[in-house]
């Protein structure tokens, strides 16, 4: 296949056959309570130097307590697919986990901006469409797919894209690489103890979030009965065998919001926008809500309070189509 | 600030609301778009379709707009259908996406935008910014895209840092048909605090449109790094309406979190 | 792009930009009724010569009243995606209207069978997952997607699908061309005027039908308001801009079966099944199902009547999952 | 019939039942594959996952069967998914499907199936069959393909006309791969009236492992077109048992449409 362009940012391919390999023997069958606590979750299946992809975004039906669990055992060097990202690249870098971003949207603030200017966060380009097209990829068990964005741009220089010319209409045409994450982290509405989980509303790329990545971390509001999944298999987002971990996390994606059941805290956000302007009130930020609360809950108990929550919860009046 | 003052923000807004056609699906970026395609949803253009790269389509937003809200419930309401990102890109490569609204950091002659770096080592940037997000694929791929950027003359440039997404390249006929890109596509408007652009069809280059009432031509090329060509019958640019302001004050940003004026 | 090897099998391609304005003008942006009767939609957007596509399948979903109608129009030379057929390529080809099919699956019966050895009916070879997949390349404007079936098979040779040699992971790996068929058939169980419908249950390609296709003739059970589509947007399985019309056809599968609302035929697959077997009989069925009646509404009251209708209707006692 | 009599149909069916793995999923086919995946999931397999090309996944289908369904509602009966034929192939192709069960007009030495045409010129063949459906998927993407098929000399030829989907081609080491085939995977058992059969990993020639009780090893080599290996030690095949063929003729199939034996 004659390549007529080749981007030069790092990025590295599973073959299509190790992938198959590692599906056949590590993922799981038979129906198994998957249901652990996160700290569980992120100690068996995120490692140093994994490459962490998540679903949807910072503001809306996010794995915030997933991230922050991760940050909160120290995690190193993962590669992160900031493919929705608001917030997530800036709590990590500043966590010192990160080694290097796809962007896709790099994140809000100064600070993760900095740290990509002084070199101590490597960046590869491409855009929120071409990196949820190279999970769809790995999704797919396809070694790329091929896009009409990306052409005759410097994202595609910086990418990991290569241009060819399509043998059937003859124009040049971008290829993107398939990208199979360590890890997904996904958030959901609703979710059994095996892993059939639901999401409500628009969301980025869940399905194929879950079916490309290697691990599968479900965090759920609530968990529901299988019954319930087998009277509406349509409302199943991603099945069980796809899913290696669930973790009850009511009012996981705080500061974020889950459609239908709690709004975002725009509070609080505004506290990180302005956390996120230096690295020592980032370093605040992170030691009050993460390193100093030993979990999910007692980040609730502690940082967030039963007001809030409520607050929050009495908030999410639009119901309509989450269920 | 009095009745018929306004921020350049509003003004950038009902700009661009007002090159937002009724019946038309339009691809909105964060912010500021947001803004405009509703006021434009409220008055001329009741039947233009919503589009977001997360896959809500035909969403008729909740107001007071809440800032941040993107892929919340508020800005989702009532939608036609609650797609996925691969599915609405696909759509816009289909060509089924008429318009695209996007904000850029930098913008040339050419209309190619920047988003990611300013400094001339992409490896040592002076500034970095968030990329691309999906600004490449609506530039790629959306037939009419309208850029919302603030009239500064660090923003409009000569040749832009680093091409995030594609405008008419090096102007030479078909540059964007040769990479590839879809054909007759690209930059269609470029709405300022201060003035409003096209692009010249045989040369590619910017062509100046429009002033805001009460501006001189000078007055927008002194804030500018390069002169863009001007058109021979020029627009005046008519300012935020009562009406315009009224919705934008007290229907969507009551907190002027967007729109700017709090502190006036 | 090196191709290591290229099917033989017939196929067009459609130009990605010729595609493309095709879908700037004539797909309608604003929301108008497009309800109207069979007959008119068939006029208006299935042509002689055109290629057609439909989704699911004969048992289940199947658009089977606008089959009739197109035979009843008695259009010619149509080419037929058999991504999941089971009777409609014998029914078209025996009407007269068939110059050919994508298999797929060709069809059950002998007749089919005997106008393809005889000749009459050319066929190219895929299989249903590279049809379905050639439909969604199609959906996403791109003039092709890698696969890893097909290779080394002579359906590949028989095919038009290329084989290349990956340039990221290195391994063969077959592409198959973009499909745009002139037009897609849905039937679906609720859609509103507009065209915003929706499917329950599996299925095999819906929204990539819909989106792949230059003309989409929507069939539908039901016809619902669009307040009802606002308040469920994830039940949208075809947004209303891809939709060019909207035929109200209750019982429209008939033989076969819509979920939840009525049980496919068997007695009538029977009937179908045997008079399959020579051109005669099932000249006969055609003559007695689709050309001595008028239209689906003639087909229901004088073919199969209100006392089997309901009989059907009875038999669909399983509606979980359906709504 | 008596109470041991049995149908080949019967025994073809409970000798595929038995080779699917509890806490597998699997690829149905259409017809036998699936009575015979009803039939393993109410003994031995309670845990096997139902996976069907239209996207269907982990049914636990109503009896008594009806005939020809398949995407309808009696079969997808309390699945935990509903996905797309897009989106399970994917899954197929990414590993995740551990076995198949599918039919075949002809099977040759190398486990290669035809169900296209039967003839030498493609151009005019003398009989033109189906085609693929999904077949080539299955037997490209899935870990282990078990194929069921009636014992007749016709179907058992020693190459077959037309390669529909791939078994080990013409049987050198790593054919399949080389031909960008996923790794480890093809054939795993053929499932017949009469005997079972696998692959040598060697040579991956046709295996005789086992006869049913009754029959001598010629009565089934009479019927190929080509001699298979035989394994060193043969298996003695049971006929289906008294609970087997109770579930397939009170329970799944009373109507014996699939089973056969009605008019006995």
């Amino acid at each position: 296949m004659d390549v007529l362009q080749a981007g030069v940012g790092e990025f590295s391919v599973t073959d299509p056959d190790e992938l198959r390999a590692f599906m056949r023997t590590e993922k799981q069958r038979e129906m198994v309570n998957k249901v652990m606590p996160e700290a569980e979750a992120v100690r068996r299946y995120v490692k140093d130097g994994d490459y962490v992809s998540f679903d949807f975004s910072s503001f809306t039906r996010g794995p915030a307590s997933l991230i922050r669990e991760i940050i909160r055992q120290r995690r190193t060097h993962l590669w992160f697919a900031a493919k929705f990202t608001l917030m997530e690249t800036t709590l990590l870098a500043a966590g010192g986990c990160l080694r290097g971003v796809d962007v896709g949207f790099l994140g809000l603030g100064r600070l993760i901006s900095k740290f990509v200017e002084e070199g101590r966060i490597k960046v590869t380009e491409w855009t929120n469409g071409t990196l949820a097209l190279r999970h769809l990829a790995g999704a797919m068990g396809v070694p790329f797919l091929p896009t009409r964005s990306l052409l005759a741009t410097d994202t595609l220089t910086y990418s990991g894209a290569k241009v060819v010319q399509d043998p059937f209409a003859g124009k040049p045409i971008a290829l993107v690489p398939a990208v199979n994450p360590d890890v997904g982290l996904v958030h959901v509405q609703q979710c059994d103890i095996y892993g059939n989980a639901r999401c409500f509303g628009p969301g980025v790329s869940p399905l194929e979030t879950a079916m490309a990545s290697k691990r599968t971390i479900i965090s759920t509001e609530e968990i529901i009965p299988i019954d319930d999944i087998r009277k509406a298999p349509s409302k199943t987002t991603i099945p069980y065998y796809l899913v290696d971990a669930v973790v009850h996390a009511p009012y996981g994606c705080l500061p974020g919001g889950t459609q239908g059941l709690y709004e975002m805290d725009a509070a609080h956000f505004l506290e990180f926008m302005s956390a996120s302007r230096d690295e020592q009130a980032m370093a605040a930020y992170l030691d009050k809500y993460i390193y100093s609360v030993a979990s999910h809950e007692e980040f609730l108990e502690k940082r967030i309070g039963p007001a809030r929550l409520l607050a929050l919860k009495r908030q999410a009046v639009i119901k309509e189509g989450y269920q | 600030m009095n009745g018929t003052a306004f921020t350049e923000a509003e003004f950038m807004i009902c700009q661009c609301a007002r090159l937002i056609r009724d019946g038309a699906l339009v691809f909105i970026g964060y912010g500021m778009p947001q803004i405009a395609a509703i006021l434009a949803q409220r008055l001329h253009a009741p039947g233009m379709v919503q589009v977001y790269e997360f896959g809500a389509v035909g969403a008729l937003p909740e107001t007071p707009f809440v800032r941040f809200t993107m892929g919340g419930p508020r800005n989702c309401y009532r939608s036609v259908a609650w797609t996925s990102m691969n599915t609405i890109f696909a759509q816009a490569q289909l060509g089924l996406i008429d318009m695209g609204v996007l904000g850029a950091t930098q913008i040339d002659r050419f209309g190619n935008i920047n988003s990611t770096i300013v400094g001339r080592d992409y490896h040592r940037p002076e500034k970095r910014f968030p990329g691309s997000g999906g600004a490449n694929e609506v530039l790629s791929q959306c037939w009419q895209t309208v850029v919302i950027v603030k009239h500064e003359r660090r923003r409009f440039v000569e040749k832009v840092d680093f091409v995030t997404s594609p405008g008419f390249l090096d102007g030479t006929p078909g540059a964007r048909e040769r990479a590839g890109l879809p054909k007759d596509t690209g930059p269609w408007r470029v709405a300022t605090s201060k003035a409003l652009y096209g692009f010249d069809d045989r040369t590619r280059q910017m062509i100046l449109l429009g002033v805001l009432q009460g501006l001189s031509v000078d007055d927008t090329l002194k804030e500018m790094g390069f002169t863009p060509l001007i058109a021979s019958t020029l627009e005046e640019l008519a300012p935020p309406t009562a009406e315009e302001l009224r919705i934008l004050r007290e229907e969507i940003d009551p907190d002027r979190a967007i729109i700017g004026g709090a502190g006036d």
